[in-house]
């Protein structure tokens, strides 16, 4: 299993949790009032309650159902039930390796998260989630191209065979768009997306319903009921 | 008080009441309605009143409101000296904000009915409540995207407005009837805005936020 | 915070598929709890146990239900003295 | 499948009594089957399983049906028989959880201040205080006495926040008794139960039902108190992963607080009542 990547920074702020999944493994992603990241299999040790629904105090994570608290070492730091009691170190979430790298949030849950590099100046898009598989949303997106707002169109530019990651490019080279593609389920892919180079809002808000026309039509390919039938869409 | 409330709580749409007169601070009379399992909106005594078998009812000023759009905009234009919830004065907004009213109408019809039969077993056509429950997701996910690339966190225009407060219960309650909020990042984003707003009080189905409380001396 | 302290724990019941100790000494390591435990039969094992008390009665409880494979009646908890014999939690013969 | 068997000699609510008009009927699922409820004359209701009638009784207000030609006897609560007592069915609610889950989280106090905050609980009132669980082997039921918590608002008739008395009762796999302080009335309790229709082992329709001592609000008012506080509950329940009730306690960590729930698990365990569990852990 490789790293994967769950969002983007810019939707997880301090003191805000998120859930997300690698592979078959449901996690809890969370920011501490400092904005320090963790990545936890996402279920209290105490009743079994997924950790997402809980809530930030400082730099521990509460459950939602008997808030017991847990630091971003993943070692229990309070049970309320128990106020005088100090947790042994012993009670703890499991723990998976998290980093944000240039806006990004990746997780690995065997061994340490590894992201990939972006250009430099690049800025959050938005996340988006379509139903369909891996595969449909990824033809979809290669077969597509991005209009930057004015006039102009990103053209597909790199994609390394069993990548998750694809790359346009404008002509003249000078902006980009990122999409870094997560795979939560086999009937569900979620992208990633940012831009580089200079955009106004209207051409980021033109790359978001980009995403959206890309969407449409990588269901569509889904609900086709002969895949071979692709063609003719 | 200002107006008398029938209200049922479990109801999304008595909430978008219950909430928008906490937020501004105005104490109300509540009447509990048995809308499960006495069905007393159907009742004659309730029919009297007002014959759209719906709740929430409103009793304001002489008025009988059925329609929450119309219970917000009053409570908005009778009690928020500021115009901000409701800026009657800015054309453009009032114009999306009545836009997004409408489409919390959808919320309702689609999420609040699939939330009905998935909680309380009433007989709805689940499968076409999902669809449209999913696809409205999308577009407030959408919307809100936008927004939030022009450096707002809020439906229409930089502040909240009682277009934010009538997308709210539905879209928060989205996982009672099956759908989660894990696809959509800046909807969860927007719902966590709402829930902190002072003078914010739940319902069943939306947790607080769960601040440190001052009183507490843990940690 | 409260003092540590010791206690032996009688468990009586049917032990037969020897998933007991082992199931114990892992409760005893998530719980941090030093001390040891001894098979005595089928039917009956002996926990010495030390650490906080909370914990030890969350020892205790989930000894009371034990592994799927085994039935416990009756746990006797009484009052012992540490010996620091042992380090950790373990099974001794 | 484990505990099916046993499962099906006990009694299961279906129906509030008297909700159904004449000719009406309605499918529903128990264990696992599919069965048909159909109105009768006088609001009467009869059950069929396939082209089975299965034997049907009315107690606490609804209808309670069985899969045995000789099943365990219903429980008895005789507290809620005692005159001037208002007796609520609450109506249904549906739950994505193992029927088990259901019944264990009514036992559990610690989740108050969290889950129902400051209406059964609130912050920095989160302790648990020792109280007594045992499992009366005459009557084979759990019970759990002495337990207090303070509550903010412990009932829709209570005012300011009190410490509330509990005494809990597991009377049937899926079935829980709590008595608690009836704010009007010290001397008496108020009696609240949690009656539970296993769908599947995995999904349950909870049907709550009350028996108070309450002349000032409405019955609207009383039954929305308790749909709040069991709505509030559902989303935790929900979010349980597993589905199923672990009964190997390896699987989580209980401690004192969590005495009531260990005695339920273990009652459980002892009594083959599988239907809802896990057994290994995993």
């Amino acid at each position: 299993m490789t790293t994967e990547p769950v969002g983007l920074s810019v939707n997880l702020p301090s003191q805000r949790v998120m859930q997300a999944r690698v592979g078959d493994a449901d996690i809890a992603v969370w920011r501490g009032v400092s904005g320090k990241l963790s990545a936890w299999l996402n279920r209290c040790p105490h009743r079994g309650m997924r950790l997402s629904h809980g809530f930030v105090r400082g730099e521990s994570l509460a459950c939602l159902y008997h808030g017991w608290h847990y630091g971003s070492d993943g070692v229990c730091n309070y049970i309320p039930a128990h106020p005088d009691l100090e947790p042994p170190g012993t009670i703890q979430t499991t723990v998976f390796s998290i980093i944000d790298q240039d806006g990004v949030l990746w997780v690995s849950v065997d061994g340490a998260a590894g992201g990939q590099d972006l250009p430099g100046d690049s800025k959050p898009v938005r996340s988006i989630t379509f139903s369909c598989s891996a595969k449909a949303a990824k033809d979809a997106l290669i077969g597509s191209s991005v209009a930057d707002g004015s006039g102009g169109e990103l053209s597909i530019h790199d994609i390394a065979e069993g990548s998750n990651r694809l790359e346009f490019k404008s002509a003249n080279g000078l902006n980009s768009v990122v999409v870094l593609l997560q795979q939560p389920s086999d009937q569900s892919m979620i992208a990633h997306i940012l831009a580089a180079g200079d955009w106004s809002v209207d051409g980021m808000i033109g790359i978001s319903r980009w995403s959206e026309t890309v969407r449409r039509q990588a269901e569509r390919t889904k609900n086709v009921p002969n895949s071979d039938c692709q063609d003719e869409l | 008080m200002s107006f008398r409330l029938y209200n049922y709580v479990l109801s999304g749409n008595c909430y978008k009441v219950r909430l928008f007169a906490s937020l501004l601070g105005v104490s109300y009379e509540s009447i509990a309605v048995d809308f499960h399992p006495g069905q007393e909106h159907k009742g004659e005594k309730l029919l009297q009143i007002s014959p759209a078998e719906t709740l929430p009812i409103m009793l304001a000023d002489d008025m009988v409101l059925t329609e929450t759009s119309a219970m917000l905009g009053w409570m908005a234009s009778k009690f928020d000296a500021g115009k901000n919830w409701w800026p009657v004065n800015e054309p453009t907004k009032i114009t999306l904000i009545i836009q997004w009213l409408g489409f919390a109408s959808d919320l309702t019809l689609t999420i609040g009915e699939a939330r009905l039969h998935s909680m309380l077993n009433r007989d709805v056509d689940v499968d076409r409540a999902l669809a449209g429950g999913k696809r409205a997701l999308r577009l407030l996910e959408a919307r809100l995207t936008e927004q939030s690339l022009r450096g707002s966190q809020w439906l229409v225009g930089e502040n909240p407005t009682i277009a934010d407060i009538a997308c709210f219960p539905y879209a928060a309650l989205a996982p009672d009837a099956g759908l989660e909020h894990d696809d959509y990042p800046v909807i969860r984003n927007w719902l966590y805005a709402i829930r902190s707003l002072d003078g914010f009080v739940t319902m069943p189905g939306i947790h607080e936020v769960h601040k440190l409380r001052d009183t507490e001396n843990t940690l | 915070m409260q003092d540590d302290i010791t206690l032996q724990l009688s468990i009586c019941g049917q032990f037969r598929s020897g998933e007991f100790p082992d199931w114990i000494c892992h409760r005893a390591g998530v719980l941090n709890l030093a001390g040891w435990v001894k098979v005595q039969d089928d039917t009956h094992i002996e926990v010495l146990v030390h650490g906080n008390p909370v914990l030890l009665e969350a020892l205790e409880l989930a000894c009371s239900i034990g592994p799927y494979s085994v039935t416990v009646d009756d746990i006797e908890a009484t009052s012992a003295i540490w010996t620091k014999s042992v380090s950790g939690f373990v099974e001794i013969i | 499948m484990l505990g099916l068997e046993r499962a099906k000699d006990d009694w299961y609510p279906v129906a509030i009594a008297g909700s159904m008009g004449e000719c009406e009927s309605h499918t529903t699922r128990l264990l696992g089957f599919e069965i048909t409820l159909h109105g009768g004359k006088n609001g009467a209701i009869s059950v069929n399983f396939g082209e089975t009638d299965l034997a049907v009784q009315v107690k606490f207000d609804h209808v309670w049906t069985t899969f045995c030609d000789n099943p365990r006897p219903l429980f008895d609560i005789p507290e809620g028989d005692e005159p001037g007592r208002v007796r609520v069915p609450c109506g249904v609610v549906r739950v994505k959880c193992s029927p088990l889950r259901a019944v264990e989280n009514f036992l559990d106090i610690a989740h108050f201040p969290f889950v129902h905050t400051d209406i059964l609980g609130a912050e920095p009132h989160t302790e648990v205080a020792p109280y007594d669980v045992k499992i009366d082997e005459s009557k084979n039921e759990v019970i759990a006495t002495k337990v207090k918590f303070f509550q903010p608002q412990a009932a829709k008739s209570a005012g300011d926040g009190i410490v509330t008395d509990y005494v809990y009762r597991v009377a049937a796999p899926m079935v829980s008794i709590l008595y608690k302080t009836c704010p009007p009335k010290p001397e008496a309790q108020d009696v609240i139960t949690l009656f539970v229709q296993p769908l599947d082992e995995e999904t349950c329709d909870v049907w709550p039902w009350m028996a108070l001592y309450d002349y000032e609000n409405s019955m609207a008012d009383m039954i929305s108190f308790q749909q709040m506080i069991f709505v509030q509950d559902r989303s935790i329940l929900e979010n349980q992963i597993p589905r199923k009730l672990p009964l190997d306690p390896r699987m989580e960590i209980p401690t004192r607080a969590d005495m009531t729930s260990i005695a339920y698990r273990r009652w459980l365990k002892r009594s083959g009542a599988l239907y809802g569990a896990l057994t290994e852990a995993v």
